[in-house]
């Protein structure tokens, strides 16, 4: 089977997101933009994997997290598995 | 709160207690904890930096200040440091790394000096290890992603591999600023009436007793000795250094003080103390990322890119609107008055209030047992027949030559911005890093060294010739050495055999720079480097500054022109322990380092002076590791040249092929001044060694490599 | 000659192009913080490398959507000369003033180091002091410099002989092995349909001086005075 | 009203993403994850905003991502708004 993974990663609460806030104040000089309070800045993947069952590919996935895609030290993930084929 | 969780031992507390005549607050207690941890008072060390002699003729501010400072004429100075990150690069390499630059470059910004170079040093674990790898990559984007953001070129640094350093990487970071003398900063002119304001970021959660945390050894588990790790932001501290030298160039600010280890604490008790008034903080007035923080946490935060500043009231207001100018918050938190307290409110009631100067400097000095480790002897003994001699040189050679700790370096120093500022005369990949002094025609030299292998062997004369490589390597380049600043990087203190490697090693390094009078302008200690598994080597890393008054008197290396000359000054019989030779083949460093004569050094410094001010050589390379045969093959590789070199044989030839330590340099020199280098070098041990020429390095009876097999082994 | 060179908050090759564009043209060069005002007609203005904005979001974007970036499209209107260097390059993709965007190098990273490049045309505001095909070293330092523009689009670019510069070997070939971040076409600088907006990813400003080791960035700076003279 | 506005921004087909490749190289060069086909890296953004109605946050968020958060050239996005207050 075909999967598709998407991973969406954000900063933890407190963890000083500087690009949010360099594009929040960037929205704000832009002007029409007041109601804007806050943004941050997160990443998301997309993984393509084939295995035989939706179990083994999210054990998968959040190996590939801990191994290497999400510093748990400052960042917090979320899974979703679609599949696709 | 008790004063063990607060990181205080019974003898502290007892000294806070009868200070404060009354019980620590919690508060209280945990500044106190921070504040006496070994990273902030360095109490284990003190006795030892008195060693070092801090005063010479180029001295414009010894240690005390948050970064020493050379004169560099015209006016002009220098301000430099190193400084370690190696904690929190062990278990944030990215960010660790990066915060330690920024927090070296605002070290220099206090000066009221521009950062214009940075250098970094770093130890890594057994390069084979996947964990090596990772920490490695992190922290080498940490400083590139850093540095290169902020505009300050790294022109320079050095890296090295053993598995002592499993887990336990070293970060070093070194930065250098120019100041004009007339315009130092200070931290000791705070007056009454004055306003203390805050630059730059929001206060957070991150790096929270982050001091302390380097103060101790690292846990087992990582993940739960982890504090709130900090996070860098190069962009927030470009815009904070030019708010600061904007400020301080329009005379707006009295003092200013970055905001390291215990933040906010430290940087205001420092002035408090320093200046001799007393400094009242209100807690509410500082911005904060998060609404819920509590005062200990607001006190001691590391959250980076801030700097406190010192104003008068009538220039708050001005202040006020440039830093908005650059986009930067800005508070004022506090009043200076008279007295000596440190005092800080929270919801108008006092949280804290402590004798200024207790804080930075009332800690009671501890004085670790010493004792020289039982197994020197056995350390020491080595003849070099236990090493069988190679059958192959060239494999050999190229074995060296690729060996981690010698190969080239272009995957770390290629991801650094090396230019910015076009100072850079040279960069990474030779010996000496040379940066041009636009404000007085200058060139300035820079040195980093290190051997940890010669020290572990025998601490104190792997002190001596840490120093003494740094400042040949200074000489060579044709710059008089100004002043150098030292980074400490050992285990815990606390283990008597340790102590003795950490005491031995700095009175070599004192004694050499002593004797070639070079004093210790800056520092640091970083203590602890252990796990239950491993410790580091000691390592006490230095970098030297130089000055080379004219231009036309610099001397590089890697420039063999056809037909020189090749001269190796300085003596054939060098030593096999420590070497990387021997390192490389028995695993570990065995023997015992050459015992350096400092009568030896300084003629050697004299006459490398004079061979570069003269311009009587094309190249020179000071020897360092893996000696003469790693030098030949650097010089030819770099060059694009090759070379026909025989060797003279009064000893064994893997000791003059491969053998470390002394005054060394190998020089190219063009026919017609050969008659006047050996006139300088009269007196001097030297052996006119070869030629160069042809597309290979041809050592007769020994090996011959093409230059692309050298390329090749160096990885470049 | 006027020469502007505009500050972003986060550029820092800003000081480089004033000593260098000073040192050698003695001409004046202003120093512009981005939230002032461009003053009196400028004949060239710079937009310099650096991380504007952190490059955070996209390398560029931020400072793109500054204010002073309604006087350089001004500026430009009336036939002024604008100039961006490496991130300057990037501003100039993002605000649309020049087609395509600098994507991340094919290997991702940082990259810092001497670079040859091939002078395409002299025809040029930016180039009549140099030969046709001449090579001359500009240093590189990015990790976003890989021109990207659908291959439509590149056609028309080439048509309209708008690359002037790309990157090469020492002796002037191209390759992919001479191409340090996988740009299409080799593309280290273009030029806009009026040509006279350049982006371009090496630094000129590095390599301005003889004590630098090598001072054939010189020659950009006087190529751009005389075309100003004579105009 | 308050609202979050989730965005998420992928590079388009057809441009090459070096860094998806290469999270795509280290993960394989890890071992264990042979199942693996492909990754590619994107953004997440999260905004929050107040404004009188979902109408008005879906318009400003389409304006931020026209004026600032998204080049179309290169990439997509995707917008998801949820109420929070
Ligand atoms: N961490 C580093 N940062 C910057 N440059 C480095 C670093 N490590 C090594 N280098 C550079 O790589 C080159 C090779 O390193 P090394 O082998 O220690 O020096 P040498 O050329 O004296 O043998 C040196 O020029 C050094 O400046
Ligand atoms: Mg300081």
């Amino acid at each position: 089977m075909e999967y598709l993974v998407k991973i969406t990663i954000t900063l933890k609460q407190g963890v000083l997101d500087t690009q949010g806030k360099a594009v929040t104040a960037s929205l704000h000089g832009m002007g029409g933009y007041e109601a804007l309070q806050e943004v941050r800045v997160g990443r998301f993947l997309e993984l393509r994997l084939s295995a035989k069952d939706r179990g083994t590919v999210l054990t998968l996935a959040e190996g590939m997290c801990d191994d290497l895609l999400v510093n748990d030290l400052i960042e917090e993930r979320s899974i979703e598995v679609v599949e696709i084929r | 709160m008790d004063y063990v969780k607060a990181g205080l031992r019974r003898e502290e507390y007892e000294k806070i207690r009868s200070a404060l005549e009354r019980e620590p607050s919690d508060c209280e207690l945990r500044v106190m904890g921070v504040m006496w941890s070994e990273h902030c008072c360095y109490k284990s060390t003190k006795p030892l930096l008195r060693l070092f002699p801090t005063e010479g003729d180029a001295v414009a501010q010894g240690p005390g200040e948050n970064a020493g400072v050379v004169d560099i004429g015209g006016g002009w100075g220098a301000a430099f440091k190193v400084e370690s990150h190696n904690h929190p690069s062990a278990v944030a390499p990215y960010q660790g790394a990066a915060t330690g630059v920024g927090g070296i470059i605002r070290d220099i910004l206090a000066m009221g000096a521009r950062p214009v170079a940075s250098m970094d040093g770093l130890c890594f674990g057994a390069p084979e290890e996947a964990k090596t790898k990772r920490l490695a990559q992190g922290i080498v984007a940490g400083i590139g992603g850093y540095g290169n953001a902020v505009g300050v070129a790294t022109v320079g640094g050095k890296t090295l591999y053993d598995e002592a350093y499993n887990g336990n990487p070293l970060v070093n970071a070194f930065s250098l600023g120019l100041v004009r003398l007339d315009a130092m900063a200070s931290s000791a002119v705070a007056r009454p009436g004055q306003k203390v304001l805050l630059l730059g970021s929001a206060t957070g959660r991150d790096g929270i007793a982050g001091a302390a945390f380097a103060s101790a050894e690292l846990g087992d588990d990582e993940k739960a000795s982890r504090p709130q790790i900090q996070i860098g932001d190069p962009f927030e501290e470009k815009l904070l250094i030019e708010a600061c030298l904007d400020l301080h160039e329009a005379g707006l600010i009295v003092s200013m003080q970055d905001m390291g280890a215990a933040g906010i604490t430290s940087s205001s008790s420092e002035i408090a103390a320093k200046s001799g008034v007393a400094i009242e903080l209100d807690l509410d007035a500082v911005p904060l990322r998060e609404a819920d923080m509590e005062a200990w946490e607001i006190l001691l935060s590391e959250s980076q890119e801030r700097m406190l500043l010192i104003v008068l009231p009538e220039k708050v207001e001005e202040v006020l609107r440039r830093a908005a100018r650059w986009g930067l918050g800005c508070a004022v938190i506090g009043d200076v008055v008279e007295g000596d307290r440190w005092v800080t409110r929270k919801n108008g009631t006092v949280v804290a209030s402590l004798p200024a100067s207790l804080i930075g400097e009332g800690c009671p000095e501890i004085h670790w047992p010493s004792k020289e480790p039982g197994d020197l002897e056995r350390r020491w003994s080595f003849e070099p027949e236990d090493m069988e001699m190679p059958r192959d040189w060239a494999a050999e050679t190229k074995r060296l030559l690729a060996s981690p700790n010698l190969a080239g370096k272009s995957w770390i120093h290629e991801s650094y911005d090396t230019m910015v500022r076009l100072g850079t005369i040279a960069g990474p990949g030779g010996p000496v890093s040379v940066i041009r002094v636009r404000e007085n025609g200058h060139l300035l030299s820079l040195a980093m060294e290190t051997d940890p292998w010669k020290t572990a062997l025998d601490p104190y004369r792997g002190g001596t010739e840490t120093v003494a490589r740094a400042l040949r390597t200074l000489a060579v380049s044709g710059a008089r050495p100004l002043g150098l600043t030292d980074c400490l990087n050992y285990p815990s203190p606390e283990k008597p055999e340790q102590f003795w490697e950490l005491e031995q090693s700095v009175r070599g390094m004192a004694d050499s720079c002593r004797a070639l009078a070079c004093p210790v302008v800056s520092g640091n200690v970083s203590l602890y480097n252990e796990t239950s598994r491993n410790r580091i080597l000691p390592t006490p890393l230095v970098v030297a500054v130089g000055l080379i008054d004219d231009p036309s008197g610099l001397l590089l290396s890697g420039r063999w022109q056809k037909g020189d000359r090749l001269f190796l000054t300085g003596t054939v019989a060098a030593s096999l322990a420590g070497s990387q030779y021997q390192i490389l083949r028995l695993g570990q460093g065995r023997g015992r380092p050459l015992d350096l004569s400092f009568e030896a050094e300084r003629e050697f410094i004299e006459k490398a002076l004079a061979t570069a001010r003269a311009g009587l050589a094309h190249s020179g390379r000071p020897l360092a590791g893996g000696g003469l045969a790693v030098a030949l093959a650097k010089e030819a590789a770099r060059s694009n040249l090759g070379a026909i070199v025989s060797l003279p044989l009064p000893t064994r030839a893997d000791i003059l092929l491969y053998g470390e330590g002394g005054p060394r340099a190998l020089y190219s020199v063009p026919l017609e001044r050969v008659e006047a280098f050996l006139e300088i070098w009269n007196g001097f041990p030297l052996t006119e060694i070869g030629v160069t020429g042809g597309i290979a390095l041809h050592v007769q009876g020994h090996f011959s490599l093409s230059l692309g097999e050298i390329d090749r082994a160096l990885g470049r | 000659m006027k020469v502007a060179v505009i500050t972003f908050p986060g550029s820092n090759c800003d000081d480089d192009v004033v000593h260098a564009v000073t040192a050698v043209l003695e001409c004046d060069v202003a120093k512009i913080w981005h939230l002032d005002s461009l003053g009196e007609r400028k004949d060239l203005i710079v937009l310099p490398g650096g991380f504007s904005y952190g490059d955070y979001l996209r390398s560029g974007a931020m400072a793109a959507r500054s204010p002073i970036m309604k006087e350089v499209r001004e500026h430009v209107r009336k036939g002024g000369l604008l100039l961006g260097i490496c991130n300057g390059f990037q501003v100039l993709t993002e605000a649309g003033l020049l087609p395509g965007v600098l994507l991340a190098n094919r290997r991702p990273g940082f990259i810092c180091r001497p670079c040859t490049i091939r002078v395409e045309r002299t025809d040029t505001p930016f180039t009549g002091a140099f030969t046709e095909g001449q090579v001359v070293n500009f240093p590189i330092a990015h990790s976003e410099g890989r021109y990207y523009l659908p291959s439509s689009d590149l056609d028309v670019i080439e048509s309209e002989g708008r690359v002037l510069f790309r990157y090469c070997s020492f002796s002037g070939t191209t390759g992919d092995e001479f191409n340090p971040n996988g740009a299409a076409h080799h593309i280290a600088g273009l030029l806009s349909k009026e040509r006279n907006i350049l982006g371009l990813m090496p630094h000129p400003e590095r390599t301005s001086e003889a004590i630098l080791g090598c001072d054939d960035g010189a020659l950009f700076w006087k190529s751009i005075r005389s075309w100003v003279e004579r105009r």
